[in-house]
């Protein structure tokens, strides 16, 4: 036992050293701007988190080259959650009080932002959450750059049911992301007197889709939506093309994409989906062109580019100008310059950000899955978020810290 | 008729198409000191296994009445906390602990936790594990063990004693020993002994269950039933 | 009326599903009284076999067939000869072992790959029976789980193998009095316990998509249908157990949705366990194989 | 008592010395990391107390530790003020264990089944929360949130004071104050005839059985009792991570508190208690750097513990340094705990 007891000393030691590094580190450079991120750099969400992580990389490198924000160089300090809830709660406490961070862009599912969120409003840290997702969130301290519902989805619902009919399957991730997504779906093809045949939810670790590709056959829709997300879902797309489904009813998706699924799925397999977002790579802007060249050259591969990263990257732009535009790090003063209308131009054209809601405006693409590629059908420039909007204005609330949600 | 300390009427059970004990009706009377005997399979294990709760009775398979309770059905620690205490064929002790762990868990069962120091050391000293009491029962030799779970039984001070091949493993001196033992315990107690060890039957020196076949052969005091021609036929016959 | 027939077909489907990534397990559990828990991960190693094996460019069949349970059965070899040989008769210790085998197998995947999840291509089409679409790749399953079992019993039942591996089962002993060396009766044994989770996931890499946790979703079912279908008698107790859960899960799932399969599947577990102790396989299977 | 040396003694000094570095430690250093050590330690304690001591492995033992989280996170969030909450969620996995429990062990189940059985109840509940998200799982006014768990619910507060949160230090506290309380309740709890009955049930249930013990209501009393402090860690997590997601009772977490106990030690308390503050840090500092896998590591270590030193850090370190009569009881004890789950062949009853 007196061993072990020195193990134990030996032990908090360790640690005593590594928190004190942490923060005499924080204070050797304390003219630095620090930017936190907390994203999944490893575990079964990395494909959506190593690309961000990239482009925040980038982000800042290039921030720096151009000189810094007013004058001092942005320092990143970015934490890995391994895809764990818990390791984002735990980090989010560390950039707000040990770290004591500028500003935190991170957080990926809608479970890791709801996390995060409230110890960011609590801490008063800025957070920027730069990923697409179901919409509705009202609060000052959060500034959205991610596509909501009304923006992705509507066109979707839009253009299908034009296009194919108006009986629809809804397949969707079962956490807060699926369910509200559903909620949109439903309203939406309600409103053009659509009918919604059934609503399926799949927990993430579900990966056997055939009884539900039965019943969905049974049920015969015009199209079919799927809000499915990560790994394990893959094996929807995968299922339905082995049974040859994809030559018999049309599918959509809210998510497909955004992870690169297009690439792992063979042409056969992937061509037709329709899907709709901010960005593809195929977009033949100079800034998209100029942004994959760069990419290019510091990370050798484009291929993982990825709409969030490139909306991570347009996240941390937008807050610099937000910072160039208040003059100071005071949190105060950069929702100030928030609320006073922010517009940047990025890889996925204009990002503009509405002063009530705090969610961007953005040019949405309805886009095809074609040879691998996102070939682009049509773009709407500069759509809003109307759906968050029809629910919060923090101009004249803002003390509200809510996520609306459609009632149906 | 004074009331049995344990009776049995028409036990039996069977294993699959096996009956291992067949409609036996056994009678042990206060203070009565009995060896159950017979040659392998001849179901007195089995029959010491019912006794105990070891093995559960099966319905409308007889009754067996301890004190005039009906246990067919109770589970042995049921059944040990009535006052009986049972050694089991192979030694069953709890290796990991020593002597005097392993007899102040059977003392504590029927003592208050102050008095279990003193019943362990008298225990210690009636069967003489003195020399043992901190070892591991682990380490020990198989005759030490058996007399630990001897220890045991004591340990618990029960009205009735069912022992189950207690001499196996164990050699000259220490058998002589475990008799006196066994005639100690019996001043209290009433006892059942399973054996098949002749010698060591004829050491106690008492009244004899035969059985054969899962049914009593015959009952009677040791010499007399070693005297008669079918014992002989049987046990010499089978264990040849 | 065809939908009745699709249903029936999923079940069949869930049911191969089952017993194909139990039978590493069972006849490495049955035999050797091993649990081994990185028995998901030899499946999805099948699967990364598969995929690597198909990308370099040789043919998916004879990938998924052949080099899949060829390159894991070589990998239980080496498990076996490092880890599991120093822990025989040490239940508890042997599923620590390879608990933490699991955990380093998907480390080891995941830098290789990396987490992102893969796909290896169908290689049957879609048919169509009736007025609905079916996946041609399941029914290959199927036929490929049917086969596997019965191969398996045909070598139990007829080789001189099987006489040993029966004998084994029983009792230890057996293989020794034949003249083999019980440890490499379980070197062997445990080397096709590796080699069958391979050939399961290589078999079904194409239908299910690969990520290095995937074995996690294997482990829990094949894991209750081995030791509910229990160790007496490997063939008939993992197939009834396999065509129980199957069938109830797929139902249910049918009925209302996956995860209430899964549950009930899981639930049903618990209350088999409790009635039958020794498994279904010690309760109605006593003496077959 | 002098005749009791096969558990180990209570050693006031270097309970005292250790109460004080736990107590101190927030004058001198930052407590937000080390709050999260003490409270996996509790939670190891718990497995560490049953497996150890009773010879029962749960599996799944992370069902009560997540069974504790819920029930105060759920709880907290109807009732506003925390102290109701707290209790509940150390008697809520007290009574589930002990109805899974008394259906074990009074059913005559194996050790291999019983972790089957253990596993199984936790990887039920993980399906079940996940998949909860639907507005239709709600529990009075909390939302189980499927994937998501439940955020944003009151803290711990100062009993009768809902409005004094107890958070950072004072949350520091109140688990060093959980991990101490619990070490000696369990410590007094085995010089208890009941720990020793427990130990003796380890070491021959047959005998213990057979001395007039009800070996199942034993079995069952100490499952519940560690499932309420894998409860009380369970709530305490909650607390830290302002959070409860299903992940509290998924496989990984299911395995990293049997890997904790298996490295600290089995037979002793302290071990799982080191065992946990140790490997939870490194699990901590891994997540800092993304060039090693972390469950890469995790495995390795599991598997060279288990092959190397199957007694775990602490009793071998007790072993190379202890008296020698400790060294030789220690390693009879430990034997005999991992044999005694080890050998059972199931399907071979007779």
């Amino acid at each position: 036992m007196r061993v072990s007891r020195r193990d134990f000393l030996g032990a908090t030691g360790a640690l005593a050293v590594s928190s004190s590094l942490g923060s005499v580190g924080a204070f050797a450079q304390g003219k630095d701007i620090l930017l936190g991120s907390v994203l999944d750099n490893s575990g079964n969400l990395d494909i959506y988190g190593k690309p961000m992580v990239m482009a925040t990389t980038m982000a800042v490198e290039e921030l720096n080259a151009a000189g810094g924000l007013l004058g001092r160089k942005i320092k990143a300090i970015q934490y890995d959650t391994q895809s764990d809830i818990a390791l984002y709660t735990k980090f989010a406490q560390q950039l707000a009080r040990t770290d004591k961070v500028d500003v935190v862009h991170g957080g990926i599912t809608s479970a890791s932002r709801e996390a995060i969120r409230q110890t960011f409003k609590r801490a008063n840290t800025l957070y920027f959450y730069n990923v697409l997702y179901e919409g509705g969130v009202c609060d000052r301290n959060c500034v959205v750059t991610g596509t909501t519902p009304a923006q992705a989805v509507e066109p979707i619902v839009e253009y299908a049911m034009k296009k194919w009919g108006n009986k629809v399957v809804i397949l969707a991730a079962d956490y807060n992301y699926g369910q509200i997504t559903a909620k949109w779906l439903q309203h939406y093809i309600k409103e053009r007197s659509g009918t919604v045949a059934s609503t399926d939810f799949f927990p993430l670790d579900v990966a056997d889709f055939g009884s539900t590709i039965a019943k969905i056959q049974q049920a015969s829709p015009n199209f079919v939506v799927a809000a499915l997300v990560g790994g394990a879902h893959m094996a929807f797309f995968r299922q339905w093309a082995a049974s040859g489904m994809n030559k018999k009813i049309p599918l959509t998706s809210t998510t497909f994409g955004v992870g690169n699924e297009h690439l792992a799925l063979s042409p056969a397999e992937g061509d037709g989906i329709v899907i709709a977002g901010n960005y593809s790579q195929e977009a033949q802007t100079p800034a998209n062109q100029e942004f994959l060249a760069r990419w290019k050259k510091r990370f050798g591969d484009t291929k993982i580019v990825h709409e969030i990263a490139v909306s991570q990257y347009q996240g941390i732009y937008a807050w610099a100008e937000t910072v160039k535009k208040a003059g100071t790090l005071e949190r105060e003063a950069m929702l100030k310059a928030v609320e006073s209308g922010i517009t940047i131009t990025g890889p996925a054209g204009t990002v503009s950000i509405d002063p009530k809601t705090h969610h961007a405006a953005l040019d949405i693409h309805l886009m095809e899955v074609k040879n691998q590629k996102l070939t682009i059908i049509n773009t709407v420039k500069q759509r809003p978020p109307s759906d968050t909007a029809q629910f919060c204005d923090l101009l004249k609330n803002p003390n509200d810290n809510k996520q609306y949600e459609v009632k149906i | 008729m004074s009331e049995a300390v344990v009776e049995t009427i028409e036990l039996t059970k069977r294993f699959g198409g096996v009956t291992a004990v067949d409609r036996v009706n056994f009678r042990l009377g206060e203070r009565e000191l009995r060896c159950l005997i017979g040659p392998n399979g001849a179901g007195k294990s089995t029959f010491f296994k019912c006794l105990t709760g070891q093995y559960p009775l099966d319905h409308g398979s007889g009754r067996i009445l301890i004190r005039g309770n009906d246990v067919g059905g109770l589970r042995p620690h049921h059944i040990v906390r009535m006052g009986v205490g049972i050694k089991t064929q192979v030694p069953s002790v709890m290796n990991g602990l020593t002597v005097m762990e392993n007899l102040w868990l059977a003392a504590r069962r029927t003592h208050g936790w102050d008095r279990c120091g003193s019943e362990v050391q008298r225990v210690v000293d009636e069967v003489g594990l003195g020399d043992i009491a901190r070892r591991t029962v682990g380490e020990l030799a198989h005759g030490q063990r058996q007399m630990v779970e001897i220890g045991i039984v004591l340990a618990q001070e029960p009205w009735l004693v069912l022992l189950d091949e207690p001499a196996a493993g164990i050699t000259g001196a220490e058998v002589e020993r475990l008799v006196s033992l066994i005639r100690q315990i019996n001043q209290t107690a009433s006892v059942i002994v399973v054996d098949h060890d002749m010698e060591f039957v004829r050491m106690l020196g008492t009244d004899i269950t035969v059985f054969y076949q899962g049914a009593v052969l015959m009952e009677g005091h040791v010499d007399e039933v070693l005297a008669d021609a079918r014992v002989r036929e049987v046990y010499i016959g089978n264990r040849a | 009326m065809d939908y009745a027939a699709v249903v029936i077909l999923e079940i069949l489907y869930m049911i191969s599903f089952i017993a194909l990534v139990s039978a590493g397990l069972a006849v490495v559990f049955g035999m050797m009284r091993v649990i081994n828990l990185a028995h998901g991960e030899f499946v999805m190693l099948g699967g990364y076999t598969t995929l690597a094996c198909q990308r370099a460019g040789i043919d998916l069949w004879f990938s998924m067939l052949i080099l899949a349970p060829l390159v894991v059965g070589l990998v239980g070899l080496i498990v076996e000869r490092l880890v599991i040989r120093f822990l025989y008769g040490r239940m508890i210790d042997t599923m620590l072992a390879t608990w933490g085998l699991s955990l380093l197998l998907i480390g080891i995947v995941t830098l290789i790959f990396g987490s992102s999840a893969v796909n290896v291509p169908t290689p049957i089409p879609g048919y169509q029976l009736g007025a609905y679409q079916m996946g041609g790749y399941n029914l290959f399953i199927i036929g490929v789980t049917v086969a596997l079992y019965i191969g398996m019993w045909l070598v139990l039942r007829y080789t001189r193998l099987g006489l040993i591996a029966r004998g084994a089962m029983q009792n230890a002993d057996i293989a020794a009095s034949l003249g083999y060396n019980p440890r490499t009766v379980y070197m062997v044994t445990f080397t096709i316990g590796a080699a069958l989770s391979g050939f399961a996931g290589g078999v079904l890499a194409p239908l299910t998509g690969l990520l290095p946790a995937s074995g996690g979703g294997y482990i829990a079912q094949s894991f209750i249908a081995v030791i509910t279908g229990g160790a007496g008698a490997v063939i008939s107790g993992t197939l009834a157990s396999s065509v129980l859960f199957g069938a109830i899960s797929q139902i249910v799932s049918f009925a209302s949705g996956p995860v209430l399969g899964d549950i009930v599947m899981l639930g049903l577990a618990i209350v088999l366990l409790r009635l039958m102790p020794t498994g279904i396989s010690g309760r109605f299977f006593r003496n077959s194989q | 008592m002098k005749i009791w040396p096969s558990i180990g003694q209570m050693r006031w000094g270097w309970f005292l010395l250790g109460a004080a570095v736990i107590l101190l430690w927030p004058v001198f250093f930052d407590t937000h990391t080390p709050t999260i050590l003490l409270v996996w330690a509790l939670f190891a304690l718990s497995l560490g107390l049953m497996w150890g001591y009773a010879g029962l492995l749960s599996f799944g033992h992370t069902a009560y530790f997540g069974l504790g989280a819920y029930v105060y996170a759920i709880a907290v969030v109807n009732i506003g003020e925390s102290t109701v909450p707290l209790l509940l969620a150390m008697l809520v996995p007290a009574i589930v264990a002990a109805i899974i429990g008394a259906m074990m062990f009074y059913g005559r189940i194996s050790d291999v089944y019983m972790g089957v059985i253990t596993l199984v109840v936790s990887l039920i509940l993980f399906k079940f929360m996940s998949a909860t998200a639907g507005d239709k799982y709600a529990i009075g006014d909390a939302r189980l949130g499927g994937f998501n768990g439940i955020p944003g619910f009151p803290v711990l507060n100062v009993p009768g004071l809902p409005d004094v949160s107890l958070f950072g230090v004072p949350m520091y506290y109140v688990a060093a104050v959980a991990l101490l309380g619990c070490y000696l309740i369990s410590r007094w709890l085995l010089a208890r005839s009941f720990g020793r009955v427990l130990v003796g049930i380890r070491e021959n249930e047959a005998r213990c059985e057979l001395l007039g013990y009800s070996v199942p209501a034993y079995k069952t009393a100490i499952f519940s009792i560690s499932a309420a402090m894998a409860g009380l860690a369970g709530c305490l997590f909650a607390n830290w991570a302002e959070i409860v997601t299903p992940s509290v009772f998924s496989l990984r977490s299911a395995a990293e508190v049997i890997i904790w106990v298996i490295v600290g030690g089995l037979g002793t308390l302290v071990g799982p208690i080191l065992g946990a503050m140790v490997l939870g840090m490194l699990k901590l500092l891994l997540s800092e750097q993304t060039v090693i896998d972390n469950s890469l590591i995790l495995g390795f270590i599991l598997v060279v513990v288990v092959l190397a030193i199957p007694r775990g850090v602490v009793p071998a370190l007790q072993g190379w340094f202890g008296k020698r009569t400790r060294i030789r009881t220690q390693r009879a004890v430990h034997v005999r705990a991992r044999r005694r789950v080890a050998a059972p062949a199931p399907g071979r009853t007779p």
